[in-house]
């Protein structure tokens, strides 16, 4: 299934957001996640399942002023 | 009368930005120097490859000091709710500099946006920073929809102007005499801060005036007294400026030397 | 670059004048906080039964700091000079602060005057610290008169008003790279005076502005605060004021979370 | 002869200043004197005669700004 | 290029208030003097005896000028939107001042109402001319309201204060080049219009600086006479001032007369 | 109060500056829209073959107008006091604008030649116009030397900066209620012009401003009228600022509207 | 029936607004009217029915800024 | 004789300024002159004999601020 990842398109098999997560190498990082502009919280992301063009936004802490 | 930043006391009174610094033991130093017990971050997409929020995360981490996550960049109030939810679980803090930008030239707050997504995250347990203007209605709105702290501009993020518009911000202390205020943005040197905290502010938040001066540390160092000295001065009740001058040395006595 | 008066090197850039604080002490309290190394006095009559002048005598002898005696009060060349004497005599320095006033209302110099009076106690072995406007053809002509440092007013004595006149004294100090500078009177808070340093002055002269403060002691700690931040920040290259705004936080990698 | 010390009339038998000053009381002071305008150096008040008339100013140390 | 008021192009830059003056005759007297072709006018409660409104009726038809009733003191939606209904029928007009006004003390606009108000006051037939703020978020969202021309205050009403805040007027120029834009209330002299005008503002609005001058005739047409200057000197292309000096006379060919 | 320069009463308030105009038809033009009876002129070297002097003068002859001839570039008082002898004989006038100048980079008046210079001019018998800075004791001098009108600058010459330093105008002003005072260069736009006549001046002098203008016609008309409107509103006794705000539509009355 | 007229009780029969204002004293005159701070334009007057306790707002043209 | 006029070295015979500024083009012309530094008025520059060496500014009417 196509999706979006930080607006690339990438291939995953993923059922969930929490195992796409993981097959895209964010395994263990201090990150965030939101799908489809919708904030999802870490312990929620193994009940999300994604769908085919589903937009998922993978952020982490940054400088900011 | 320290001011309480949601039940948090600050002994300084300068939140430092982490943006825009040559480098990252310059900004390590730039923050030691400023005694900041508060610095601003922000949030940013990373690849499953890269490491460089971690690597800052760690950084950040190690400081010990207290966080502010901005909502930078957000145009929307949907971009600001979810920034700041993400913003929550990734620094596990309550605390949210809300910024909801209209134009990206002035970069100046759309008050519409910005009261609407402060009473959204209001109720849901934020406690927010919001990043406003000077009028005194947004800020009457701003604290109706939760807020605690306001941060009203002195001038446009990062044009070192000073304070653009002296009048409005006394009106807002007036207006609001036991509210927490913070000047947010604009200022260029360590005598704008100082006037700031003159006009009876709480405190000051910056960032591009310390990260991009030739001399970070120094300049981080030199607002922190310029603010601390503006807050004193403050507090000792200063001359009020008269239009005619008076004689420091009294005229009694003087000697009578001419012909 | 720390300036040379008159050989004399001094680590603290404010000079503070010991006149109208509500009290010796509270004046003793606010020349320690401020941290100066030099305080101006003056003269005055004294009838044979009277103790003050001794007393106070003492009392400066005691902080064992430089003094920089006043012509406060002078209208004319032979006033003024006659004064530097008697100064020179009963606090044996050479330094002297050489006031020669045109005008009540204003206390502004009499650069005639002050010019020829600069030249006859130059001439004479003084030291002088000139008061004086920001004109840059008096300046030249103190200057020749043999004065290594000038001191411009911020605005009228005892006026708290602050700069005047920054445009000219930006053009004082861009036409004396290297002359010792110092601002002198007028400023009424530390922002006045950090502003002045942020110009590339090296020291400010101040003493009403601390001692009519409701609190002397904590306003002298201020502008000393305020003027070493300045200072530090001249130093430290500050960023240059710009019309637009620019985003503290970059804005590459930003999340998209709109529709 | 009679002068004028810090403005005030005085009634003085004193031939120099020295003496004047030490009969005025300022004996042993921190003060420094002008006589009619001009500058008397301490060493050298003994030398000066006072005349009828004489303007005597006699000045202490004091607070300035 | 004369700007259009919702389809009404005026040779006169100055809209004039009918409000404060000594007496009838004075008012008559300013309002030619000042040139206006526009005046504004408010309503208030009359009973069954009183005739004032009656007269003050048959004054206003007697100049023959265009009316702009204002919704001065409402301090809701509602109340400006009834107001502004009431306004219409009784000067048979569509044009409107629309205030919403939060704070008594500062008078400022509270804009939240300002914008709601517009946009149900636009939708209804009305041409709104808003009292705004410079915020340029709010000013957008009275364009998008319908609102076709924009007033923001220079200073609070009545404050003779001139322009708080330059920097915020020139931005909303430079944002929007084409709309009409009239400063509204906080003018004190003349020199406060020509700036206004140098700027790029299409007009200026007045009441208390003419109504309460010492000689409200002379003032209205001192400001009339400034406002053309202003607007004259923004189409002449001013120079831009410099730091440094430069001769207006010329140096080559100076005869060499010294030795 | 109409002032009187040496005798003469002149109607326009704008003193024009004749140089660096894009074309004599321009200056012609432009003297013309700017109502001046008064332009100022200059000297330079002429070759036995040149004409250049011969037609300006005829042009200058042409205009009927007074002129005031200037010594501008004169760095002694010999030069300046020669300068102003060739000038009375080739312009037939006792009228001079005095210009001693220091520094070629602000073009300010050297004071100390200039007080000399003027001294020399008046018992001479010419009628002295001194360009000078706003200092008390300068005035005071060139009025003791026998100067019945006095011209500080605004700013440096040709810089459009406009007042640099208003307090010390103020006081000027205020120190010689009944001297003619014309504010003599540094001028940009007609809002520096009505301010200056706001503080009270009695004239204005302009060169730059008006020649280097898009379009020197409609500057000079703009300048006269600003010129004219500040004066007027300093007779007509304009409003004091004041720091709060005051309804101009009175608020008695107010229909309730609300629930 | 007791209403509000401009913040005044007052005690009309009226049935009609329109009535109302004519026994008030508006005849003919220059006004605009609320009633219950809803405007009411004048060719409706007649066919608004006044009710005990209405709130009736009269207003006249005045001087404004 | 070699005197210098607004600058420049002239050779000239002329006794008095008048007709050396007759020779040199001058003649009718609207000029004011100096020598010297001095200023020199119309009606004595026939009186006024040059010397070697001498400085003669010769000015004319131009623009001015």
């Amino acid at each position: 299934m196509r999706i979006f990842v930080n607006g690339d398109q990438r291939e995953v098999e993923a059922a969930t957001l929490a195992v796409a997560l993981d097959a895209l190498g964010y395994g263990g990082k201090k990150i965030a996640t939101a799908v489809n502009g919708r904030f999802v919280p870490a312990p929620t992301r193994q009940n999300v399942t994604l769908n085919d063009g589903d937009k998922v936004e993978v952020v982490a802490p940054m400088q900011g002023g | 009368m320290a001011r309480d930043f949601y039940g948090v006391e600050l002994k300084s009174r300068l939140l430092l930005g982490t943006s825009r610094y040559p480098s990252p033991k310059i900004l390590a130093e730039a923050i030691t120097a400023s005694g900041a017990e508060v610095v601003t971050v922000s949030l940013r997409r990373e690849s499953g490859s890269e490491r460089g929020g971690q690597t800052f995360w760690s950084f950040i981490r190690g400081l010990g000091l207290r966080v502010l996550p901005n909502t930078a960049g957000c145009h929307t109030v949907k971009e600001a709710v979810t920034t700041a939810h993400m913003a929550r679980e990734l620094f596990d803090t309550k605390w949210i500099k809300l910024e909801v930008i209209r134009d990206d030239e002035t970069l100046q707050p759309d008050v519409f946006g910005l009261v609407e997504a402060a009473r959204v995250l209001a109720e849901d347990g934020f406690e927010v920073f919001p990043y406003t203007t000077e009028d005194l209605a947004v800020a009457d709105r701003l604290v109706e929809a939760g807020c605690k702290v306001l941060m009203p501009w002195g001038a446009p993020i990062g044009s070192a102007r000073g304070l653009n518009n002296v009048y409005g911000l006394k009106a807002l202390r007036a207006h609001f005499p036991d509210l927490p205020l913070v000047v947010d943005a604009g200022l260029g040197v360590p005598s704008h801060a100082a006037a700031s905290m003159e006009l009876g502010y709480d405190a000051v938040l910056l960032n591009t005036a310390v990260a991009e001066a030739g001399d970070p540390v120094a300049m981080a160092k030199a607002f922190a007294m310029a603010i601390e000295a503006g807050r004193m001065a403050f507090a000792a009740q200063p001359l009020e400026p008269r239009d005619m001058a008076q004689p420091s040395t009294p005229m009694i006595g003087r000697a009578a030397l001419g012909d």
